[in-house]
């Protein structure tokens, strides 16, 4: 699945003030790419990843997946929240299995399926546990499974991994990468953690401070599975880390 | 001499939105509470039980009730007495305008509708059909709500009801019932409505009471004199009719003294109210009737 | 523990009726009076079919006011038009008196069963209402932004997100309902019944037979509270 | 938009009463004879001294039932103790109808406007204390936590945090209770009122006068608009 | 503040089964210490942290604060947790000047105090903003100003930095430790950036997988403030960093 963002701007209206969150933002995201968002806390990550899901919209401008308009959300595009999301009256693998079941698989396959991703981050002991009965990094992982049993063409992940220790990380690092070159969805990632952007993306992209604006792209032309030790991984990385600090 | 401590300040009145008080309503409307320096504080209330319930409390002195809440206030304990008469008869039986129902008989197996359990008019129907050798479980008795009983009719819910007037009138008025028998055949000269008061009350200001049952007697003359302005007085008291109250008012027959036909046909009327089951206690004429104001 | 305040009550109650002069029998009866008059009804068999008719009116009344009452809120909470719409009409008919709806009901039902079912339905009905319309209204947006994203339909994320979300807040309505349907109980039964425990309460209070009257005053505290008990044991097992 | 359904039920209402003889007149009066009535009714004044004092005293019955409601569901649902205390006793009194009650209204406030006023209490305070009560129980945990580890004491807590939070909820049980304490004032004026809207429902209902009655219900249904229209703007305010 | 952790485990009963997830935790911590807690998603660290302020109890042993026994929360013990947690109904300003009004500050002065720390972490601009108009990252910065407002002796802080650009994040840093230098407070912080425990903590405590025990501790004795560059830096990063990659 493909994306275009054209001219797209947005802004809030909030009792007596206008505030312009995202300006003049023009991006093509192209099939199968893995696009990583960066940039300082406000800038707007979250609401253009919101706009391309098709929760929110553009103020001005236009945003296409394949060519027509977003006009809502679909199943097509999986969305991992930023905030915790699970259903609070489902068990781990009910909230996992949400997508198959709404699509109408018989509950032993999407059970099977859904068992699946919750091995992959990690979680199988917990698959009967309710989210309240989770640590926060536990409930993220749990939506990232969520989002990955749906099978979707392109996910949209708002920093996924933030609340996870760096062992656990690098591992999902690997499995996402993983699945995205069996499957080469569109992914777009946001993240704060610039190791992880390099490690992950074929692009980063770095916005500015409010209202967000594109000010860097980076290409990451490295091989995978990428070697974090590598000079070119270490380089970038710093290249990266210099713009954000402006 | 007058012992002012004998003086209520006040007197409340509790009474019935019915055209059975028309005496009290003239004596309001024609101010002779005040002209005979009687300062009357009047309360509506909707049943009888509650009246009684007002005048058992102390916040009500005197009301103006139907004589079975009153019989069952005494035979429970409650201290109060009769004290005057209202009215005598004025209940009737009404059947559909087109309905093949013409005896009592006619009404075996069907539906009709009475204001509750024990009311007067409900042991008036069952007296009736005991002349017929017939009880309750040969009809299908509903109780209903007073205000609702000529709808229940006129829907054709019911085949038959019993109630007072107006709302015996009120379907013949409206065309949509006809009367079947006015309780007066029944049982003639049944008591209804009475004047009670509460026992301390009678105690401590005889004077007051003595005066209020005076006006009493002359606003029912004045009522019995002048029927027509009654009715329209009703109208402009209650949000009824004035032509339906000239159509039911000489169905009633107002009465005021406790004369002794008016105590034996209220012992009449508790013998069968004991015979139904709806009074317990036996009582004697003296725990029911304090005659010294009205004694007729 | 839940008995301490009955318990006080009754002894209060008991002395102020029975040792002192303060309250006269006529007014508030004994506890033993009451007794003696649940004893009573008991035996002659009357309390039991009064309170088995209330039961199956109250329990259908009920029942349609839920059925009906669930799915509109839910409607009404979800579509901006439906609630337009009916907004102004609910707002015109929910405070209504009961007994004012008596002749429609005559009307409509008859005088029986069906008539005493359409009033505690309007009883019961608005406060299920608007507890769902609000539950609905005040779900948590990012489930039901989840739920799209994961394909679900509308109805869909009405049925799975949607309604369990507001399942909390639609409990307490069904509390507050069959609360109120109990209460319009009396209004219910004076339309051509002759039992139940509303018959009970009116002519007993009309005969002036107060403990009867408290009697069956006491049955409906019980069988509201047996409701509230199970509505709180299932609000219990779904609270998440 | 809001009047799309109230004037498709006044369409057929007219059709039916007036074209067709499906519904006898005397049953359910036409449009037309309502309107007679309600222009009768403002001109003899009875209408507008009825509604002065209907509304005083439901807005007397609700305020008092809102200021014991509010503050006794926000200690229910905090203290477990007062749960476990209060649990039985409300659940007995709760279904309770308010008829009932109206011998124990004569004996404790007299016949008149206490009586009136604790009738319309009975019914507004428990869907306020309920919803309350509900509102407290489920409040964030994390907001509680959060106001605990700065120093908020109990009370604090209680006011600072519990009570916004519950507030929705308690917005909810206000129009519940309401409708409901709307929907008791036929009882409430049964005794000792000879005025109010619920009277003039009584009275003109059992002289079969269903237009007066219908001008009554539907003042009243305006009153209980009015009162929604009031709290849905305030919940829209605070609608974090 | 200091505090003693003797043999504390937490056992959670859900449902059928019982789940150990604190095991046998010893460990004192000084006053005026600032100890990182890191260790595996869904370790403990959480559990452990709201057992030390008094939100939560332990199964077996017991936690002191100066001597005396931890019986529930305190204004002494502040607290950033984990999830948001602010107040939907209040503004930033009255978020963050929520503790000072409970203690009966002057609502002049509180607002003075608030805006300080509202300065501090960036939001001047958006005090009279409600938590649902911010930014993940803003309302977490929001709930950093609201317990430092308070001025506690201690301070549990869950994560706090997690959602937070590089840039802003080392900004926060550079500004906890300053405020620490000033005023001394024992601070408990969970992180699972070994960098930022490096660059903050005078003790890094590693929690294990479930149950949660102390696997490793690491003094951290570079001097302030620290240079991310410098080797001991960097050395003491590595090794910290393996041991959680075990
Ligand atoms: N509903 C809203 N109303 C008003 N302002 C909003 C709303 N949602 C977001 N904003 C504002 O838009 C800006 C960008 O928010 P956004 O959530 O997109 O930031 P972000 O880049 O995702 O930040 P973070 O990294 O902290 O998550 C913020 O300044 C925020 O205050
Ligand atoms: N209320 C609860 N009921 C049952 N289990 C719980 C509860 N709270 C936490 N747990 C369990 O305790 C374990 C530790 O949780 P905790 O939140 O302390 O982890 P954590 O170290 O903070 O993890 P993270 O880094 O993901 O936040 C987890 O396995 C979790 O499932
Ligand atoms: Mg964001
Ligand atoms: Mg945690």
């Amino acid at each position: 699945m493909s994306f275009q963002l054209k001219n797209v701007s947005k802004t809030f209206k909030n009792q007596d003030k206008e505030l312009k969150v995202v300006k003049d933002i023009n991006l093509t995201v192209d099939d199968g790419e893995f696009l990583c968002l960066l940039g300082p806390s406000g800038s707007g990550k979250t609401t253009i990843l919101r706009m391309m899901a098709g929760l929110d919209f553009p103020t001005n401008g236009e945003i296409t997946e394949n060519g027509g308009p977003v006009s809502g959300p679909s199943p097509g595009r999986g969305f991992v929240f930023q905030q915790y999301s699970l259903f609070p009256w489902r068990n781990v693998l009910d909230n996992v299995a949400f997508g198959l079941e709404v699509k109408g698989m018989e509950t032993q396959e999407r059970y099977e399926n859904a068992r699946n991703y919750i091995k992959m981050v990690g979680l199988t002991e917990f698959e009967n546990s309710y989210p309240h009965e989770l640590s926060g990094g536990m409930k993220q992982r749990v939506a990232i499974a969520r989002a990955l049993a749906n099978d979707p063409q392109a996910l949209l992940m708002d920093e996924p991994f933030a609340a996870l220790d760096v062992q656990t990380r690098h591992n999902l690092q690997e499995e996402l990468v993983k699945i995205w070159q069996e499957e080469l969805q569109t992914i777009i990632f946001v993240t704060h953690n610039v190791d992880e952007a390099v490690y992950l993306a074929d692009r980063v992209v770095v916005l500015s401070r409010l209202p967000g604006e594109i000010i860097n792209t980076f290409r990451v032309e490295i091989e995978r599975v990428r070697d974090r030790a590598s000079t070119e991984f270490v380089d970038l990385k710093k290249e990266i880390t210099d713009v954000l600090g402006y | 001499y007058y012992n002012t401590t004998n003086r209520a300040d006040d007197i409340t009145v509790a009474y019935l939105s019915s055209d059975h008080e028309a005496a009290f309503m003239v004596a309001q409307d024609q101010d002779m509470y005040k002209k005979a320096g009687l300062n009357v504080k009047s309360t509506q209330m909707s049943s009888g039980s509650s009246i009684v319930s007002a005048v058992a409390s102390g916040d009500v002195d005197i009301g103006y009730v139907g004589i079975t809440p009153a019989l069952q206030g005494i035979s429970n304990g409650v201290p109060i007495k009769i004290v005057a008469a209202v009215n005598l008869v004025g209940s009737g039986i009404v059947v559909e305008s087109d309905s093949n129902i013409t005896s009592i008989p006619d009404l075996k197996g069907k539906k009709v509708a009475t204001p509750g359990v024990s009311s007067i008019q409900e042991v008036l129907l069952l007296y009736e059909l005991q002349k017929y050798n017939m009880t309750a479980a040969d009809l299908d008795i509903l109780s209903v709500n007073i205000f609702i009983i000529p709808e229940t009719l006129a829907s054709g819910k019911a085949d038959a009801y019993i109630a007072y007037e107006p709302f015996v009138t009120l379907s013949t008025y409206r065309d949509t019932g006809r009367v079947l028998m006015y309780s007066d055949e029944i049982l003639p000269n049944h008591p209804c409505c009475v004047i009670i008061a509460r026992q301390d009350f009678i105690d401590q200001h005889p004077q007051d009471l003595q005066k209020f049952l005076d006006i009493h007697k002359n606003s029912t003359d004045y009522v019995n004199a002048h029927l027509n302005e009654t009715a329209y007085l009703i109208n402009d008291v209650m949000t009824t009719n004035p032509s339906l109250e000239e159509m039911a008012l000489p169905h009633i027959i107002f009465v005021s003294q406790l004369d002794e036909d008016f105590q034996a046909s209220v012992m009449n009327f508790l013998e069968i109210e004991q015979e139904l089951g709806y009074i317990k206690a036996n009582l004697t004429p003296e725990q029911i009737f304090d005659t010294q104001f009205s004694g007729g | 523990m839940a008995l301490i305040i009955p318990i006080i009550i009754l002894i209060i109650w008991g002395i102020l009726t029975t040792y002192t002069g303060l309250i006269p029998s006529y007014l508030i009866p004994s506890p033993y009076a009451v007794l003696q008059a649940f004893e009573n009804l008991i035996t002659n068999g009357t309390l039991l079919t009064d309170t088995v008719s209330t039961l199956i009116r109250v329990f259908l009344g009920f029942m349609v006011a839920a059925l009906v009452a669930i799915p509109l809120g839910i409607l009404i909470g979800w579509f901006k038009i439906a609630d337009d719409l009916s907004g102004f009409i609910i707002g015109i008919l929910r405070p209504i008196p009961p007994i004012a709806w008596i002749p429609f009901a005559i009307l409509w039902f008859g005088v029986g069963l069906g008539s005493a079912i359409f009033i505690i339905f309007l009883g019961s009905v608005f406060p299920i209402l608007i507890n769902t319309i609000d539950g609905v209204k005040r779900t948590d947006k990012v489930y039901i932004e989840s739920a799209y994203t994961m394909g679900a339909s509308q109805l869909q994320t009405l049925r799975k997100v949607v309604v369990p979300a507001a399942l909390p807040n639609i409990i307490t309505g069904l509390k507050v309902g069959i609360g109120i349907g109990l209460m319009c109980t009396v209004a219910a039964e004076m339309i051509g019944s002759d039992n139940g425990l509303g018959y009970l309460i009116f002519t007993s209070t009309s005969m002036l037979d107060t403990a009867s009257a408290i009697v069956a005053m006491l049955v409906i505290g019980v069988i509201g509270l047996a409701f509230d008990y199970l509505f709180t044991r299932t609000e219990r097992k779904i609270n998440w």
